[in-house]
């Protein structure tokens, strides 16, 4: 399943540049927000995936490492959700406000502060 | 175990909640930013003086071993790269007293500058990859917001280059680190270098490795990921680009330093070659960019790009006198830099403008900005007996040593670009005359004791040490040459973290 | 503009989502849950009564300011860190007190609960901030 | 040990300069001219010491990369120093007359301060590494002296010049002397040992070393920076061409002569770079009016004869070349002080105007008609004797002797027409012709070029010593084998003599056909655009342009641009390193497909596709919640179900929050034309397929077991939680959560901020 997996997750990550490649603020963001779930994914799945069995141990606290899914990366996985809504929230109103001010949403127009 | 360890983090992070809760109040944000920064340089110096006497230290967060809980490390490098942020806080909390206005400060400026030298300490002290993600997703959201803060026209964006370039190079970084936990089943670094050490095909991670490279790279602003820099730094208000010019990119240079000395040092003969040609190209055309541009920030904002090729330059040459010269550079650079971002900000209070063509006359009409802007520029083009020859120097004759002829041509050559777009500040801000008819445009509006104690100085600090440096060289050498020589053996710092 | 029913539902709902969210946030330790789900939970909720009423109604209900509770969320964190400093362990050193209650049985309370109460109020404040402004722009 | 002190002292005297104008006001030149003839005096108690040998001093500075204050004195050092710092108290008298009232002039004295101890510095230097010091400080200094007219673009333009043409060669000089030391293995000058020709690097430390001696000698084609320097004000002018500045790399070529001279390669180099420079200098000097541009020329080709005789490289030339050196320090620096005066009392350098000046200006006249004696080798000078022995020594010339003697004799001869242009022109006339406005100058203007101009004059009378107690340490220095130095006045008529004759007699002719000279330059000015100093400016345009060029090529303000590059560097970065596949046993199992995830996976690729390619807001905000579902619900299935709960829910959130911006922003609409989207979809595949191909890699080539069996041991024993996701983010690896909520809050402040904070634009 890593397999399809992976391509899932290169097909997300190919679809995310797409987006971002784009000229529209709107589209950055967009591609922004399938990146990260491409790289989310990623790490799930880069460490090995254990379909089932999540890392809840049993009631009487038993110890086995054998079986479960790989909690570490499930919890690196879950900051980075959190860290990219933040993120994303964040990028989201800067284009707004960008667009706001500069009155357009083509990304080819705000090159002024380049040159 | 060293439970202090932890101060540098707490510190800028508790200074940064008490003065979000405190931001209406501007008498109380002055001191209570005052006291934090003053505080954190002492508890940096502490670290500094604990790590020159006892060497690599550690702390274990949660009292969980190596390499399963998230590790603090404080080697040499950490220690002298925290002390020079202290350093850089404390110069920008006073310098912001004068450039930065109430509405900024009433928003929270204060706190997003300790927010951020939070991110950038947790990013000199973590051990852990993962937990370095954490820490540069910090330092870069707040780097974002103070970027942003005050919203005006030409920070919206620039904000915008900065912000999307910055989140790819997150993705890539938060992969590479998906990738090798996959492949070693460890976050832990010196856990990561030791294991990989052991593992006869782990020239096989050297795919992973160029991930971090990237990811890295666009943090430090190297060819061809800089692009975000010159389009961003000279829009938010001057203590801003000071401190990001300063600081920010030399923490991508840190953590290129420390994973490409630590863990991926198993197929140097290309992996250090790529560097050492991204950083050739890097200070070619940062240093083309500083020569096309007329305006004095944007002057300064190229060159961060390319002196940080000879920051690299050194970690490609992977030599101890190599590495020395790196930190070397980076101590000299950090004060200059941000030294010569102040003179900018005063040199736009004089004029309204740090454009060159409305700028001139402040040869005559302040003497002691054309000293603090002369010293910090030519210790920056490298002229002895300044801070900046000994660094470029001791690159060079690494270069030469190894015989790397094409990468000491280039470094000679940017030089003397760098010495050739100093002298056109120099030139058109200071010797000639003003074309304005008033002569001076605005008679800043600022009263003048301000303009002396959070002007100028901050920039007669700076430039103290920028003189110290240069001329009573050998403590810093001998704290380089120290430094290169743990980077060069991992094994010192595998051993800090592992020890039983 | 706000449907009656979205209106209704959100009044009753409310309470029962805040309390859903708060046992969350206890069991997240031994069940899926924790500081981020029940905080994002309650954040939900009221942004369901924020959509219904309107930004402005919606913070004068809360009666207190995101901001607040988000620098609040941060201290409780980082406090729960600290105390083990005085213990002399490193920061974030769990530290736990063992009840025995004769119904429920063994009560682990320890700093990293309070920790993820920290998460917890951070995350409700915080996504309430952003989604207060966002509402506000649009009225 | 005293001098070095007082050197190292004149560095830290530098920010007393400005109190003492404050103090001493228009007498501060005189308080100031002490630190000078302190340093004098001391040179000239070391005279009879160094007779021994040379003494070294050594200060510890930089150890750990062998650079420390090692001084030397012996013969060659106490020659310049001496040369440096008395004429150096000259200078300082005379530039406080000259610059009287001058609202910098305090800075003046500063920047010459400066120069003067970096100077001293070069010439006692050592250390390599502590010349290459000094020497870029003479160039910084001198940067700031040249450019001191700062308000007339003309000298800043000419202070550029200097620094560039002289920085180039301080790069170049630094690097070879690095390898000199490297080669050597020593940094001091007395501890290294000569370098033959067959050392791998001799010809590249040679060429880098001669490349920053020759740019600051101003030997051709580094020639043209020296006539821009007369921008600065005269003593200025004086001091950097008399003594100091351009002879730095003269003394770097005798300095350096005994460890890297006497080769062929050496001879052949040097001796051309000289020889062509004497040639450049004469034809750069007929013709030309100004008198300042006069001397500087003439400047240029002394430097070439003293160039070409440091290339010859027997003794008989070293002795030439350091009498030479001595003459040409006492005439230039005189006559270039004389213009000054000129210049300050008529405001014209022209020659064509300028006559009569004998009868108000008695002792300059006085000085310049001395010192042009001196120029063009009259005896009882002491240009007489270096004139004489400038030719024995060309004549024995080792190796294309004739050569070296016509173009010696050619710049003798303009050398004789610009002495009698200086001395002689501006001085006859008639009384009556001169106007009121000029008077004599005050002593401290008229000190310094007479005391200059009668040295020359004593110099020649007591030539007996000053060979024996100068120039004979110098040039054991110079050249290891002692030899006493006997300067004697007559020789008898011999070749050597009735070659002066015939100098002397082609200057005098060259000087009644000048008018003719005038006008066939003002002829052939129109050439100027091929001369090098047009190409460097042209070059330096051009470098501008370039660079400005690449710079908006790639600094175009387009983000997509940016993300390219960064996109395509990484995707070709990884391919480096991707191959070769055969060392990885691939996994790419295809057993273990469930159908359910199959679909689940199929349809979040279909709305990914309809996420890009709808132009409705409200579908691609549905495909995108999908999408985001989607990946819940995968975390669900491989255990993850805290995951799959936080997914869901920010993906809830995010909806909302783009739902409430979204449709304040425009509706979508394609930018970009059909090529632009293949070249584009190009990249976005090649980069999905890296990352497909990393993540494969990484799945195939475990190569240790992970570590999380250790939080599934202790998640309940010591941390009493079973939901070991949770016990990780609230314990095991709390730091990174702290991090997390610290970013999120700071997000939430940039929200805040940016939505709240609306400041008045000015």
């Amino acid at each position: 399943m890593e397999t399809i997996l992976s391509l899932l997750i290169g097909g997300l990550f190919a679809a995310g540049i797409y987006s971002i490649l784009r000229r529209s603020i709107v589209k950055l963001v967009i591609g922004l927000i399938m990146l990260s779930q491409s790289v989310n994914l990623l790490i799930l799945t880069a460490a090995g995936l254990t379909r089932g069995n999540p890392p809840l141990l049993p009631k009487e606290g038993f110890v086995t490492g054998q079986g479960y899914a790989d909690p570490l990366p499930q919890a690196l996985v879950l900051t980075a959700i959190v860290i990219s809504f933040g993120v994303i929230s964040f990028t989201l109103v800067l284009l707004y406000r960008a667009h706001q001010k500069l009155g357009t949403d083509d990304l080819d127009k705000m090159g002024e502060s380049d040159q | 175990m060293m439970p202090e360890l932890i101060f540098p983090l707490l510190i800028p992070l508790l200074t940064g909640i008490l003065l979000f809760m405190s931001r209406k109040y501007l008498r109380v944000q002055t001191s209570l930013s005052l006291a934090g920064s003053l505080i954190f340089l002492a508890s940096s110096l502490i670290l500094l003086f604990t790590v020159l006497e006892k060497d690599i230290i550690t702390l274990q967060l949660g009292n969980w071993p190596a390499p399963f809980g998230i590790t603090l490390v404080c080697d040499l490098l950490s220690a002298i790269m925290l002390v020079l942020s202290a350093i850089i806080t404390l110069v920008i909390v006073i310098y912001s007293l004068l450039t930065v206005d109430d509405s900024r400060k009433k928003y929270g400026y204060f706190s997003l500058i300790f927010m951020l030298m939070f991110g950038i300490s947790g990013s000199f002290l973590t051990g852990d990859l993962f937990n370095l993600y954490v820490w540069f997703e910090v330092m870069l959201m707040a780097s974002f917001v103070l970027m942003v803060l005050g919203g005006e026209r030409a920070q919206l964006e620039g904000a915008v280059k900065y912000v999307s370039l910055n989140l790819i190079g997150s993705f890539i970084f938060l992969s590479g680190v998906g990738i090798l936990y996959g492949k070693m089943g460890t976050l832990n670094m010196a856990d990561l270098a030791a294991k990989l050490s052991l593992e006869p095909g782990s020239a096989l991670v050297s795919s992973s490795a160029m991930l971090f490279l990237v990811a890295f790279s666009i943090k430090a602003a190297a060819f061809p990921f800089y692009f975000w820099l010159p389009a961003s730094y000279h829009t938010p208000p001057a203590a801003v680009s000071a401190l990001f010019a300063g600081l920010l990119t030399k923490v991508g240079v840190y953590a290129l330093i420390r994973i490409f000395t630590l863990i991926f040092i198993q197929d140097i003969a290309s992996t250090h070659q790529i560097i050492l040609v991204i950083a050739g190209l890097t200070m070619i055309f940062g240093v083309l960019g500083a020569a096309s541009q007329f305006e004095v920030r944007r002057i300064l904002s190229f060159h961060i790009i390319s002196q940080i090729g000879y920051m690299l330059m050194g970690l490609g040459l992977f030599t101890s006198l190599a590495l020395a010269g790196s930190i070397f550079y980076i101590m000299h650079h950090i004060i200059v830099k941000t030294n010569l971002f102040l003179t900018a900000g005063v040199i736009q209070l004089f004029h309204g403008s740090s454009d060159l063509k409305k700028t001139g006359g402040l040869f005559r009409k302040s003497p002691l900005l054309a000293f603090t802007f002369l010293i910090p520029a030519l210790s920056l083009a490298g002229i002895p007996p300044l801070s900046g020859f000994w660094a470029k120097f001791t690159l060079i004759k690494a270069g030469l040593d190894l015989n790397s002829m094409w990468i000491v041509v280039t470094a000679l050559l940017v030089s003397l670009v760098t010495l050739y777009s100093m002298t056109k500040i120099w030139s058109e801000a200071f010797w000639k005359p003003h074309s304005g008819n008033s002569g001076i445009t605005s008679e800043v509006s600022t009263p003048r004791w301000k303009l002396n104690i959070a002007g100028f100085g901050p920039m007669i600090f700076l430039l103290t040490i920028t003189l110290i440096i240069g001329l009573f060289s050998e403590p810093f050498f001998q704290l380089a040459f120290r430094t290169a020589e743990q980077l060069l053996h991992p094994e010192y710092y595998i051993d800090a973290v592992l020890r039983k | 503009m706000y449907p009656l029913i979205f209106r209704i539902t959100s009044r009753y709902l409310l309470p029962i989502f805040l309390l859903f969210s708060l046992i969350v946030l206890y069991q997240g330790h031994n069940a899926p849950g924790g500081g981020f789900i029940g905080g994002l939970l309650a954040a939900t909720a009221f942004i369901m009564s924020a959509l219904a009423y309107g930004g402005k109604t919606a913070r004068k209900k809360l009666k207190f300011n995101p901001a607040t509770l988000v620098m609040l969320g941060l201290l409780t964190a980082v406090f729960s860190g600290i105390l083990s400093l005085l213990k002399g362990d490193p920061f974030l050193t769990g530290l736990w007190i063992h009840i025995h209650l004769p119904l429920i049985g063994e009560l682990h309370l320890g700093t990293p609960l309070l920790f993820d109460l920290g998460i917890f109020l951070t995350v409700i404040g915080i996504t309430l901030w952003i989604s207060f402004g966002l509402l506000e722009e649009n009225e | 040990m005293f001098s070095i002190y007082l050197m190292l002292i004149f560095f830290l005297l530098t920010p007393l300069v400005s109190p003492l104008f404050k103090f001493f006001k228009e007498k501060a030149n005189w308080v100031l001219a002490v630190f000078p003839a302190l340093f004098f005096i001391s040179m000239m108690m070391m005279i009879p010491t160094i007779q021994y040998g040379p003494k070294i001093i050594s200060l510890q500075w930089v150890p750990s990369i062998g650079v420390n204050l090692d001084f030397v004195f012996d013969g060659l050092s106490i020659l310049f120093a001496l040369l440096v710092s008395g004429i150096g108290i000259l200078i300082f008298i005379y530039a406080g007359s000259y610059l009287k009232n001058h609202p910098l002039i305090s800075r003046f004295y500063v920047f010459l301060f400066i120069f003067m101890a970096s100077m001293l510095g070069l010439v006692l230097s050592d250390n390599i590494i502590l010349l290459f010091i000094f020497w870029e400080a003479t160039s910084i200094s001198s940067y700031l002296l040249i450019g001191f007219d700062h308000e007339n673009p003309e000298a800043r333009k000419a202070a550029l010049k200097a620094l560039l043409i002289t920085g180039l060669g301080g790069l170049s000089l630094m690097a070879g002397l690095i390898l000199l030391g490297s080669i050597t293995g020593s940094y001091t000058i007395s501890g290294m040992n000569p370098v033959t020709a067959n050392s791998p690097l001799y010809g590249l430390t040679l060429f880098l070393i001669l490349l920053g001696a020759f740019t600051k000698s101003a030997q051709f084609p580094f020639h043209f920076w020296l006539p821009g320097a007369m921008k600065a004000p005269t003593p200025v002018s004086a001091y950097l061409h008399s003594a100091t500045m351009v002879k730095a790399g003269v003394f770097l070529l005798m300095r350096l002569n005994p460890i890297l001279g006497g080769t062929a390669d050496w001879h052949l180099w040097v001796t051309l770079a000289g020889t062509t420079t004497m040639l450049t200098g004469s034809v750069l000097t007929l013709g030309q009016k100004d008198m300042k541009g006069l001397l500087a020329s003439t400047t240029i080709i002394a430097l070439g004869i003293l160039v070409t005789l440091i290339g010859l490289s027997t003794s008989l030339a070293a002795k030439a070349a350091l009498v030479f050196l001595l003459v040409h320090s006492l005439y230039k620096g005189s006559l270039f002080l004389v213009v000054g005066i000129i210049d300050h009392e008529t405001g014209t350098r022209d020659i064509t105007k300028l006559h009569s000046l004998t009868w108000v200006l008695p002792f300059s006249a006085f000085s310049a008609v001395l010192a042009a004696f001196s120029m063009s080798g009259f005896p009882p000078l002491l240009g007489f004797i270096s004139k004489e022995l400038l030719y024995e020594a060309k004549i024995q010339a080792p190796s294309a002797g004739e050569i070296i003697l016509i173009t010696g004799f050619l710049a003798n001869a303009v050398n004789v027409t610009v002495a009698a242009l200086i001395a002689i022109k501006p001085f006859l006339g008639r009384k009556k012709k001169i106007s009121h406005h000029i008077h004599e100058v005050p002593f401290s203007l008229w000190l310094a070029p007479f005391l200059m101009a009668v040295a020359g004059l004593l110099f020649g009378f007591f030539s007996d010593s000053l060979g024996r107690l100068i120039i004979s340490p110098a040039l054991a220095v110079i050249h290891a084998e002692p030899t006493v130095v006997k300067l004697k006045m007559w020789h008898g008529v011999n070749e050597v003599f009735l070659l002066s004759v015939i100098t002397v007699l082609t200057g005098i002719i060259f000087y009644f056909l000048y008018p003719q000279f005038i006008r066939m330059a003002g002829k052939l000015s129109r050439l100027r655009r091929f001369s090098i100093s047009t190409i460097y400016e042209r070059f330096l345009t051009g470098f501008q342009k370039f660079s400005y060029r690449v710079t908006v090529f790639l600094q175009n303000g387009r983000l997509r641009y940016y993300l390219m590059s960064v996109l395509i560097a990484m995707i070709l970065l990884v391919l480096l390193f991707i191959f070769p596949f055969s060392e990885i046993e691939w996994k790419l199992e295809i057993t273990d497909i469930y159908f359910f995830d199959l679909a689940l996976v199929v349809l979040i690729l279909i709305a990914a596709a309809l996420v890009l390619f709808t132009s409705s807001r409200l579908t691609a905000i549905v495909a995108l919640g999908i999408i985001g579902y989607g990946v819940a619900l995968i975390y669900a299935l491989y255990g993850a179900p805290d995951l799959a709960i936080t997914q869901l829910l920010i993906e809830t959130l995010i909806v909302i929050l783009f739902a409430l911006v979204i449709f304040r922003l425009p509706n979508f609409r394609s930018f970009s034309g059909k090529l632009t989207r293949w070249r584009d979809a190009f990249i976005a595949l090649a980069s999905g397929a890296v990352v497909t191909i990393l993540t494969l890699k990484a799945g195939s080539l475990q190569f240790h077991p992970n570590i999380s069996g250790y939080f599934l041991e202790k998640s309940y024993r010591e941390a009493y939680g079973k939901n070991v996701v949770n016990v990780i983010l609230v314990d095991f690896r709390a730091l990174d959560t702290l991090g997390e909520i610290t970013v999120l809050t700071v997000a939430a402040i940039g929200v805040f901020a940016l939505l709240k904070l609306k400041r008045k634009q000015k």
